[in-house]
């Protein structure tokens, strides 16, 4: 493990498991907000590796307005999914 | 189909991972990206070409400026395909595939309200201030404009749209996303009248009282400023149509 | 197998971020191909957008550097407290030629800011590479705007066939294909098939 | 003329924190400081109340108790902990130091006037929603099921 922090290794593997579950989940609003969570997750990775920008950015757009985005559809169509 | 699906991802993955051994290990010094002159360049003279201590402004501002530019167009060119794409027209308007299949309370609820009401200006200054602080922290157009776009989409959550576009009609957002392109496009073009190329802001010092390098600092500042206008406004008209299917009537 | 030199050595250990990422584009792509609800797709596809925005973030870090604006003593303005404090402890001891020289400036005038200078390539060392930071940064904002028109076009789908489930969707292309009867080009007018028409086919 | 506005922001205070300093650098001598361990403190009962809400998330019977426990706790830890942090930061009374705490307190009223209000949107868009909350006679059990479907 040279030089790669425990603290990047939890969030990865976090991630994943945020990924999977919002594509597993059965209800698309469950599913937008876990993936809120996997852009959140994100970010935190990103302000640990100094990209400080790109993380403001994906706060900001990411785990804020495209989960909004992605409920406001999701008001508007069917809500549960097939798969 | 999952099961080709399946196959296809496991083969892109193996050939991924086979790649992956080549990559340089993690915040290695020599990788070829952190040993490019280029990034070098950017690094080491950034200081000394514009004086703005965030280098990721200055890159996304002024070196390529030309990139963000069009990137900017870009996010203007999806917001008006939004609204294009969701406009209600004939038959399409009155389609029982328009009902929803649960509707929400059409109350605005006071605690939320109120909050929102206490919270609101309060989210605007901190997008100025992340506007206007992008050169010496991160922030910047993009990001101050995404929170003032927030800041609206609030409004139309804690309420209802048509509260939201008392403040901000879609019309005016989408004249609003026009004037930032034409602003930064304006700096560029301002520069090249002053016998520079375009979006060359140092040639800005001929009419600014400042020295070459502030000039490119200032002009910075302007050019953040049309791309935080074009994104408020198209964030704006995204929520608006994507939360009404285009009929801007009605909360979410 | 874990050996100093063994292949899963460098995969596992040395490179372990890459694998994740990987795995994450993997996730993303997997459901961009199997998933059945367009929605899903969607997500599908900010996942593999975000790993390859991972990817390219991680290519900028440097071992021990510090975010990509500049520290005080670096900073083009040098006005920043710490800096002044720094300045008064060169003052005092003028340890090095260069710090003394920086203190004789910003004695000189006041509060006018040093010359900034172009730093050498050990410095440069001490910061995360910003290349990587502004393309993926512009990438971003341009990836919600395309999820919004995917979002919007989303809508629009439901809107004409009543279901987001890729299946059904293609399911009810195909019949009105095949109910409908290609025009002439010399007939006067094309046959369309109405929205209203559309409905009572489903039902 | 060289406008600079970095300069008028924050080089204008030149503030003189030196005293505070010296007052507190006689108790670092032994390590840490009083400041220093006020706020682990602070931060060590944030995550204890952290962990309260995490398993009230988890363990409580239906919707409105567990808000309760996400809520309550969520906002009473964040505030801990960020107000520890404030008092790690403080330690040397230096200008960045005060501003670093200024900022530390402007999230926490954030997070005071914000937490509790989405906790507040989130109950009342279950009770309009027609979620019941567990009574004495209902099982826990079947609330669950009825929540979660």
């Amino acid at each position: 493990m040279t030089g790669l922090a425990l603290f990047n290794l939890f969030i990865l593997v976090f991630m994943v498991v945020a990924a999977v579950i919002s594509l597993r989940l059965k209800d698309l609003l469950t599913a937008s907000v876990v993936f809120g969570i996997y852009s959140f997750l994100m970010c935190l990775l990103w302000a640990e590796m100094g990209a400080v920008d790109v993380a403001f950015t994906e706060a900001a757009v990411g785990a804020g307005v495209s989960a909004v985005f992605l409920v406001a559809t999701v008001f508007n169509v069917k809500r549960k999914s097939s798969d | 189909m999952k099961k080709v699906a399946l196959a296809v991802t496991l083969f892109i993955g193996a050939l991924l991972l086979y790649a992956a051994k080549d990559f340089s290990a993690w915040g290695d010094l020599q990788s070829p990206a952190s040993a490019s002159p280029v990034s070098k360049h950017f690094i080491a003279d950034t200081g000394v070409d514009t004086e703005v201590p965030n280098m990721v402004t200055a890159v996304l501002a002024d070196y390529r400026g030309f990139d963000t530019m069009f990137e900017t167009v870009v996010i203007f060119i999806a917001g008006i395909a939004i609204i294009a794409i969701l406009r209600c027209t004939g038959a399409d308007a009155d389609s029982p595939a328009l009902e929803r299949e649960s509707d929400v309370a059409t109350e605005p609820d006071l605690i939320v309200t109120n909050t929102v009401r206490l919270l609101i200006p309060v989210i605007q200054l901190f997008a100025f201030y992340v506007l206007a602080h992008g050169h010496v922290s991160p922030g910047g157009g993009f990001q101050g404009g995404v929170i003032m776009g927030a800041s609206f989409i609030l409004v139309a959550l804690a309420w209802d749209l048509p509260k939201a576009m008392e403040r901000l009609s879609v019309d005016r957002a989408v004249m609003l996303a026009g004037v930032g392109i034409l602003i930064y496009a304006g700096i560029g073009l301002l520069s090249m009248l002053l016998g520079g190329e375009f979006l060359d802001y140092a040639e800005l010092s001929h009419v600014l009282p400042v020295s070459p390098e502030m000039a490119r600092y200032h002009a910075m500042l302007g050019v953040e400023i049309g791309v935080a206008f074009t994104v408020t406004a198209v964030m704006f008209a995204i929520y608006a149509n994507l939360s009404t299917r285009g009929r801007l009537a009605g909360g979410l | 197998m874990f050996g100093e030199d063994g292949l899963l050595n460098e995969l596992l250990v040395e490179r372990f971020n890459y694998c994740v990422y990987v795995v994450l584009l993997l996730i993303g792509l997997y459901a961009m191909i199997a998933k059945n609800n367009l929605i899903k797709k969607l997500i599908g596809m900010s996942i593999f957008q975000t790993a390859i925005i991972l990817f390219y973030v991680s290519i900028g870090v440097k071992e021990g550097g510090t975010i990509p604006i500049y520290v005080a003593e670096h900073d083009p303005h040098g006005h920043h407290a710490e800096h002044a404090a720094h300045r008064e402890e060169a003052n005092a001891t003028e340890a090095t030629e260069e710090n003394a020289t920086t203190a004789a400036v910003s004695n000189e005038e006041d509060h006018g800011h040093h010359a900034p200078r172009s730093l050498t390539d050990e410095e440069t060392f001490g910061y995360a590479n910003p290349l990587p930071h502004v393309l993926m940064l512009t990438a971003i904002v341009v990836g919600v705007a395309t999820l919004g028109v995917a979002l919007a076009l989303t809508q629009r789908i439901y809107r004409a066939f009543g279901t987001i489930e890729e299946d059904d969707v293609l399911a009810a292309i195909r019949a009105e294909d095949a109910s409908t009867v290609i025009p002439d080009l010399l007939s006067t007018k094309p046959k369309r098939v109405k929205a209203t028409q559309r409905k009572a086919k489903k039902a | 003329m060289s406008m600079d506005v970095a300069d008028s922001f924050v080089g204008g205070f030149s503030f003189d924190f030196g005293f505070l300093a010296e007052a507190s650098a006689k108790t670092t001598h032994a390590g840490l400081s009083a400041l220093d361990v006020c706020g682990m403190v602070m931060v060590s009962v944030g995550l204890v109340f952290f962990l309260g809400a995490a398993v009230g998330l988890y363990r409580f019977p239906d919707f409105y108790t567990r808000m309760h426990a996400a809520g309550k706790g969520d906002t009473l830890s964040s505030l801990l902990i960020l107000l520890g942090f404030g008092l790690i930061t403080l330690d040397d009374f230096s200008m960045v130091g005060w501003l670093l705490v200024v900022k530390l307190l402007a999230i926490v009223l954030f997070i005071m006037l914000t937490s509790p209000t989405s906790t507040h949107a989130l109950m009342r868009a279950g009770y309009e929603d027609g979620v019941e909350p567990v009574t004495k006679g209902s099982s826990s059990k079947n609330t669950k099921k009825e929540v979660e479907s």
